[in-house]
């Protein structure tokens, strides 16, 4: 047999042969890129925006989306997918509107009960193999009911130091970026840049693979539920804040928002593929379309088909982009 | 039909019998047709009589869920994290469109249903074109066609209005004696697309390539091309299911398919077909869908509030799922 | 109640009569009810280019976090006046009370929001509850079978109109609620409800429906072959009424009402912010700052008319020209709020 | 935690585990000592892979003990963290990230690695052990799993068990890591396992390579039906020996070559065609003075593609699988049209079927049946009035069962067969359609000595009755079983000769001989 060694392909050994610009394109890129382009969109058609006020008005509504995209994004990590997290913020906002104010160590509880809850959600998927799609919608009823039978019609009040914690702002910079900075900036150091980060990432990828490394899954699993359910407590005390009320259907929108925005952000459902940055950045992209296709003008039929179209148009430039990075690596 | 057991139950030593008792009652279906009894029964105890005219009144309407279920199982069994969103809004533009070319003479039954079916396929093949070539995520996918065709029925159905064709309202609601006519052409439906499945090889294509698509493809298939085909299932189907419940109601309305989008995503898992793909069981659709239909009847006649209704529902799915075994694949 | 035939009570009470820059702020148009709204607003502000300037709709798919931010953005784009259809009574608090500290003038209509700076136009949804359950007490001699026909669960519409009804079935012991379903104010799905409830609940001899769900209730108990058809209060939808006609047709001691909101609210709420903006009626002296729009009530004697004019998906409404809205505005001025009117069809 | 006294770091004694009906292990006991390495060979379904699993914990046995550097535990316990007691193992299918980096993967595996610079310290340790194992792998440490190569995937996995944890690796258990590695860089890997074996680490190694294990290992089990039979030293073991000891019908050569025995030198590298039936498949590539070379594989035909590993065999193979036309309804396929790669223009006349050798993800479909596996490629015949006929579906089945020697039911769920028997009822698939073309790509991955010469006879037969045959495989020695071999290099085929002069080193010289110089994509060249 021969001992001969493999022939060295070039460009394949020694120092990092791929030029280090194709590694720097991350997945966020392109969500980010498209953020900045809107906002610079509605920066001319309505200069008021760029400043503080304007900042203010447009990013603050956003926020509790952000987070929620942030929930999602954990949870589409995990190979999952979310479709309980709009009623999960609904019940979030009834509690904080209507048990926080009249007994807030109950609240408190029940806010903790609330992340448990999605913990054992999370131990229950991955123990037993069920398909998030369909539990998570199960659930999602649930967590609708159980806000509806707190407060059976829209009401309540957010205690005032919510609100004003919700609305904090300084005169130089909004208190809107602060917040979206700081928040996006500890999310991806520790998805992205700490080894547990990796271990949930890689948990979601291949579970069985983790696994056989040494890790627990099923504590990875329930680490990213936990999250998820954290940033899903996150808005709905941000939404609290911001209406002052309470209100159980308020998020059911942010269901299919906060699955577009981590798919515009350059995720993927295959588990383990998301960019906390990129998922940021496409919840701003979901967010602010409507905004900019008001400012143009667009008639409100027409406004939903619109989206939907920017959000085509979005992944078709990634599917591009993809075609154009795999054609040049084949070269 | 038989359909195969998806439990690797090792016989190598003794020859397997075809159906045993055990093996039936080990078919996934099982469990959905389990629960639909009991819920029927339920009804019946609690309410003291219409046994008959519950079930028959209950098979009728749950015809509608299941004519848009085997389009949806289709899309589901078809792999690749299949899963179709717009099956509501093509149901209510095909409602909107049959009703017109119909205007309520019986004369053009057959192009009404035509044109409905034909819309429902042609927006399948919109989301097949965004999925397959694009390589968009189907869950993104068809949810932007879905906004597109919404946007179209608004604008649309504010000029015109038509009304179906009294023949065929009659037909969706006549019966022989205690059976409803619609009813068994239901069930006719579901046989038939159960045969597609499992007894064709075009059937068999479908759950082959949501099992291993590259395998499939090795096999002799054209995995897009028998994804593609399935949007298209889902999409003629989703029309017909939108005329006939436009039929059933006189005439179209905006809110026509709403409540289709969760629900028949929610029948497909009850009837014990895997989300993940691969399986698809038409029989358990039916019952599950009978299930669903009669579940919230049972809610409503046992005067639960609201809050109870949901999170019964909800549970209930989480429970159904929990319970039923789970081969290999997951999502 | 009675009708109002205009006449102008209020008139011009000084201030000026500059032509306002308006925006609808809608958070859902995808059934018909929203649809004939945003085009009564459009219709009349088209119509009234010396009072109109400039307008725009907007809608937030059903989305209260969006339509938030959409008013934000309406603030930031310079209108004048907003006028809401709610997406929920608490969601937009922030968003509204942002809008006026900016100045501009906010007025909420048919579904409010609570927030205190806005003006309201609202319906007394309680007295839809009172005025059907009302009725079919008096129809059926209080005694009867009920079966109630709900919106959406966690809705206030739904609470409104419910608590109404049961406030007046108190007092008539022998007239029983037996069941109730969700038919979602969609004439398809309160069908479907209805059918399938029918086989275990005893005889209905009465319907107290929410809007857009008589006619379906109405076709559950015909395919049902129910007789005699148990009296169903219509919704004011043009399937509605054509099956009351229908089975009037057929058993000519049929009684029944119809009563529903009208669309045309969204031009009370636009007339509302033009006064308000012109300081003319003494309009910002409202009492709760809130103004009552009436609901359109069919009774017997009008039912051909509105069967005839309506597009079978259509509701039943008629346009709020200015002096109607001056008439609103001073009747709750006033303390005796408009609540509800019998009028004929438009002419056209 | 007691010295260990015993020279030995693993001794199992008395494991029995059993499967439903199957005793897949039957009262095993073997030993290995330290820095040993020995291997476990046995036929498919002998129990290899279960009992590995139980050694390390993975899953429990029924009965019997398994002590690890003097600590025992009774078999019957599972270990949720084996890495901790020092035993490392790379399992038969891969275990690595997807999405993952390289050095997030090493980091993963590498629990010492820690602190704020986590990565580069766990892509310190881990490229220390790929230099050494596979010099020249090409694996950067930014690129994601999923755009490496399978080998280089497997390269990973054997590099990790090797890494200086925070418990380094005492007993490393191998099942089948060489699978899609190429010969030398099986040779650079079980070079480096001597240098670890004589620091005193040991290995279990399974593969169906068996002149791998007569060449680097000490000892070798043999088991068969769940037994441990006994054992061999290498140095005495001939793979006829083991074959034996295996139960098995010693493997004949097929078709025995005088020039097998001198064996490095090849007479020619153009061999012509061996019938003169028409021609099937057409190949042409850029020749090196820039004309247009041509290959022709004729009607029954038996072509072997070789080459090392991921130098463009694969590209080829599935460029004539997607140049021919299918046969899906039952129709004969209208001509085929031509396929371009970066090396080749292919067309082919006729259609074909494929068997793949990745079979977990390309070739079986899980949920289904033995039966509905086999007749999947064939519905078209079985169906009349748009209908399968359930009956032929049976026949068909049953038939394969018996030309391919399968045991069991038909209707047995295919994921409850051993890998290997799994590997014939894909064969059985693709011979079922009675294409033009037959299509192998390393088909006897993990299958036993006896099946692989039943497997040769059947591709013989099959081509005698006119079907054309293009193999691609790994193991070189049994492209003797071709007629003609056509020797890949960077994309390009540099040589074609006889079966007959198919030898390991023939093969091995002129893959490395030809053109050079020129780039080639290693990660394009496999899917
Ligand atoms: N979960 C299981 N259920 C039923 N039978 C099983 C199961 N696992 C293994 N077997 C059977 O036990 C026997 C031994 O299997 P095992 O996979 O250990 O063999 P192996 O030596 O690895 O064979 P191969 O070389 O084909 O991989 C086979 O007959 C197999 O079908
Ligand atoms: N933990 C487990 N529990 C039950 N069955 C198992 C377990 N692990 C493996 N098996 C079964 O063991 C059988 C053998 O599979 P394994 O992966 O060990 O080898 P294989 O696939 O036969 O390998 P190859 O074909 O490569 O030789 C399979 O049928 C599998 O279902
Ligand atoms: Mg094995
Ligand atoms: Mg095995």
């Amino acid at each position: 047999m021969s001992t001969t060694t493999l022939p060295e392909a070039p460009g394949t050994t020694g120092r990092a042969a791929r030029p280090p610009l194709t590694s720097a394109i991350g997945p966020w890129l392109l969500p980010s890129l498209a953020a900045l382009i809107i906002f610079g969109l509605m920066i001319a058609l309505r200069p008021l925006v760029a400043s503080p006020t304007g900042l203010t008005l447009v990013l603050a509504p956003l926020i509790p989306l952000v987070f929620a995209v942030l929930a999602q994004m954990f949870v589409i990590a995990a190979g999952d997918i979310d479709l309980g997290i709009g009623s999960f913020i609904g019940l979030a906002n009834v509690v904080i509107a209507v048990v926080l104010p009249a007994n807030a160590a109950g609240g408190i509880l029940f806010l903790v009960g609330m992340v448990l809850a999605y913990a054992a959600m999370g131990v229950l998927i991955a123990v037993r193999g069920l398909p998030s799609i369909v539990v998570t919608l199960g659930m999602s009823f649930v967590w609708l009911g159980v806000a509806i039978l707190i407060l059976p019609t829209p009401g309540g009040t957010v205690s005032e130091g919510i609100v004003g914690f919700v609305r904090f702002n300084t005169p130089v910079v909004p208190g809107v970026i602060i917040v979206l900075t700081l928040v996006t900036a500890i999310v991806a150091v520790f998805l992205h840049r700490s080894k547990y980060g990796a271990v949930l990432r890689g948990s979601g990828s291949n579970p069985e693979g983790v696994r056989r490394a040494g890790w627990s899954v099923i504590r990875a699993k329930v680490g990213l539920y936990v999250l998820a359910a954290i940033f899903g407590l996150l808005s709905g005390l941000y939404l609290s804040g911001q209406t002052g009320g309470g209100d159980p259907y308020i998020a059911q929108s942010y269901v299919l928002l906060s699955i577009a925005g981590v798919i515009v952000g350059g995720g993927t459902f295959r588990g383990g593929e998301v960019s906390v940055v990129g998922a940021v950045a496409g919840g701003l992209v979901v967010g602010l379309l409507g905004s900019l296709l008001q400012f143009i003008g667009v008639q409100s039929s027409f406004q939903a088909a619109a989206q939907g179209l920017v959000l085509v148009l979005v992944l078709v430039l990634r599917a591009v982009a993809h075609w154009i990075r795999k054609a040049r690596r084949t070269l | 039909m038989t359909t195969l057991d998806p439990t690797p139950t090792v016989s190598a030593d003794k020859p397997a019998p075809r159906a045993t008792a055990m093996s039936v009652l080990r078919h996934p279906a099982v469990p959905a047709f389990i629960g639909m009894l009991a819920i029927w029964l339920a009804i019946g105890a609690i309410a003291g009589r219409g046994l008959v005219e519950t079930i028959s009144a209950g098979i009728i309407i749950a015809t509608f869920l299941v004519i848009v279920g085997i389009g949806q199982l289709f899309v589901i069994t078809v792999g690749n994290g299949g899963i179709d969103l717009s099956v509501s809004y093509v149901m209510t533009l095909s409602a909107f469109l049959a009703c017109q070319i119909m205007a309520g003479q019986d004369v053009n039954i057959a192009a009404g249903i035509l044109i409905a079916v034909g819309a429902g396929a042609a927006a399948g093949v919109c989301s097949a074109v965004l999925i397959e070539l694009i390589g968009m995520p189907p869950l993104v996918g068809t949810l932007a066609v879905g906004f597109a065709l919404q946007t179209i029925t608004l604008v649309y159905s504010g000029s015109v209005v038509g009304v179906a064709s009294p023949a065929l309202s009659q037909f969706t609601t006549a019966q022989i004696g205690p059976i409803p006519i619609f009813g068994v052409v239901g069930i006719a439906i579901a046989v038939a697309f159960a045969l597609i499945l499992k007894r064709t090889s075009y059937g068999r294509r479908i759950e082959a390539v949501g099992q291993r698509p590259v395998a499939a493809s090795y096999a002799g298939t054209r995995p897009a091309l028998i994804r593609a085909s399935a949007y298209v299932i889902s999409g003629a189907m989703a029309g017909l299911a939108g005329v006939l419940l436009a039929a059933y109601s006189g005439g179209p309305s905006l809110g026509l398919g709403t409540s289709y989008q969760l629900a028949s995503i929610a029948v497909v898992v009850l009837g014990g077909s895997l989300i993940a793909g691969g399986r698809g069981i038409v029989s358990g659709l039916w019952a599950g869908a009978v299930l669903l239909t009669l579940l919230t009847t049972l809610a409503n006649i046992t005067r639960l509030s609201g809050g109870w209704q949901f999170i019964i529902q909800g549970a209930l799915i989480v429970l159904v799922l929990a319970l039923s075994r789970n081969p290999i694949a997951r999502r | 109640a009675g009708g109002t035939d205009g006449g102008s009570g209020g008139g011009d009470a000084g201030g000026g009569d500059k032509p306002i820059k308006i925006a609808l702020s809608n958070y859902f148009n995808g059934n018909i009810w929203r649809k004939q709204m945003e085009a009564s607003f459009e219709a009349t502000a088209k119509a009234n280019p010396d009072q109109v300037s400039e307008f725009k709709v907007v809608n937030s798919d059903g989305s209260a976090p969006q339509q938030a931010q959409q008013i934000q953005s309406l603030v930031l784009e310079g209108y004048d006046a907003i006028i809401i259809d709610a997406a929920s009574p608490t969601a937009l608090n922030g968003a509204i009370q942002e809008a006026c500290d900016a100045g501009v003038t906010v007025v909420v209509f048919d579904s409010l929001a609570t927030a205190e700076c806005a003006y309201k136009v609202a319906f007394d949804y309680e007295a839809y509850g009172r005025a059907e359950a009302q009725f079919m007490a008096d129809q059926l001699g209080g005694k009867g079978n009920i079966l109630f026909v709900r919106g959406i669960a966690g809705i206030t519409v739904d609470e409104d109109i419910y608590n109404g009804a049961t406030e007046v079935l108190k007092d008539y012991p022998d007239m029983k609620i037996v069941g109730e379903v969700y038919g979602e104010f969609t004439e398809s799905t309160a069908q479907q409800e209805v059918a399938k409830i029918l086989p275990s609940l005893p005889k209905i001899d009465g319907v107290l429906t929410q809007g857009n769900d008589g006619g379906g209730t109405l076709d559950a108990f015909l395919q049902a072959g129910t007789s005699p058809v148990p009296l169903v209060i219509q919704g004011n939808s043009g399937q509605g009424l054509e099956g009351w006609v229908k089975v009037a047709q057929e058993n000519p001691d049929y009684k029944t009402m119809s009563i529903s909101s009208q669309p045309s609210i969204s031009s009370t709420a636009l007339w509302l912010s033009w006064m308000l903006i012109n300081d003319q009626n003494d309009a910002s002296s409202l009492p709760d700052k809130t103004v009552y729009a009436p609901l359109l009530i069919i009774p017997e004697e009008n039912r051909d008319a509105w069967a005839d004019a309506l597009e079978y998906t259509e509701i039943a409404e008629n346009p709020t020209t200015l002096e109607q809205a001056q008439d609103y505005v001073k009747a709750a001025i006033d303390g005796d709020p408009v609540l509800q009117e019998e009028p004929l069809p438009p002419s056209e | 935690m007691p010295e260990a006294p015993s020279p030995d770091t693993l001794i199992v004694q008395g494991v029995s585990k059993r499967f439903g009906s199957t005793l897949a292990v039957d009262d095993a006991s073997f030993t290995v000592g330290r820095g040993e390495l020995i291997g476990i060979a046995g036929h498919n379904g002998a129990g290899k892979s279960t009992i590995l699993k139980i050694v390390n914990g993975t899953i429990g046995a029924d009965s019997g003990t398994v002590t690890i550097d003097g600590i025992v535990r009774p078999a019957t316990d599972a270990v949720a963290h084996p890495e901790k007691l020092g035993v490392r193992t790379v399992y038969q299918e891969l275990s690595l990230c997807a999405s993952l980096r390289v050095d997030e993967t090493a980091a993963i595996f590498d629990h010492s690695a820690r602190g704020i610079r986590w990565r580069s310290a766990a892509w310190r340790n881990l490229r220390g052990v790929l230099d050494e194992m596979f010099p020249g792998h090409g694996i950067r440490p930014d690129a994601r799993i999923h755009e490496l190569s399978i080998a280089r995937r497997q390269m990973i996995e054997c590099a990790s068990t090797m890494i200086d944890s925070s418990v380094p690796p005492r007993l490393v258990i191998l099942d089948e890591p060489t699978s899609s590695l190429d010969a030398s860089s099986t040779a650079g890997f079980y070079d480096y396992l001597q240098r670890k074996a004589a620091e005193g680490v040991s290995v279990i190694i399974t593969t169906h390579r068996l002149q791998e294990m007569i060449d680097h290992l000490s000892r070798i089990y043999v088991m068969r039906d769940g037994r441990v039979l006994g054992e061999q030293p290498a140095a005495t073991a001939t793979k006829d020996s083991i074959v034996a000891a295996m139960g098995l019908a010693s493997h004949e050569e097929p078709r025995p070559a005088a020039a097998t025995a001198g064996g490095d030198l090849v007479t020619t590298t153009e061999a012509a065609p061996v019938t003169d039936g028409s021609v099937v498949v057409r190949l042409e590539q850029e020749s090196t003075d820039g004309g247009t070379e041509v290959f022709e594989i004729r009607q029954g035909e038996i072509i072997g593609f070789a080459g090392l590993e991921g130098h463009g065999q694969l590209v080829a193979l599935d460029a004539v699988y997607r140049a021919a036309g299918r046969r899906s309804s039952g129709r004969r396929p209208a001509a085929g049209h031509t396929r371009r790669t970066p090396h080749h223009a292919i067309s082919v006349t006729g259609d074909a079927a494929y068997v793949s050798g990745d079979r977990g993800v390309r070739g079986i479909l899980p949920l289904w049946s033995v039966e509905t596996n086999i007749s999947f490629s064939s519905l078209g015949r079985l169906t009349s009035g748009g209908l399968i006929r359930a009956r032929a579906e049976r026949d068909l089945a049953r038939e394969w069962y018996g030309r391919l020697g399968i045991k069991g039911s038909p209707t047995d769920p295919i994921t409850s067969l051993s890998g290997g028997t799994q590997q014939k009822a894909l064969m059985a698939r693709a011979m079922a359609v009675g294409s033009d073309l037959l299509l192998l790509e390393d088909p006897t991955r993990g299958v036993d000595q006896a099946t692989k010469s039943e497997v040769y006879d059947l591709l013989r037969q099959q081509a005698d009755e006119g079907q054309t045959i293009v193999w691609y495989s790994t193991e070189n020695e049994e492209l003797r079983n071709c007629d003609r071999v056509f020797v890949f290099r960077v994309g390009t085929i540099v040589a074609t000769i006889t079966g007959a002069e198919a030898t390991e080193d023939t093969v091995i010289a002129l893959s490395f001989g030809g053109r050079d110089g020129e780039p080639i994509d290693m990660d394009g060249a496999l899917r």
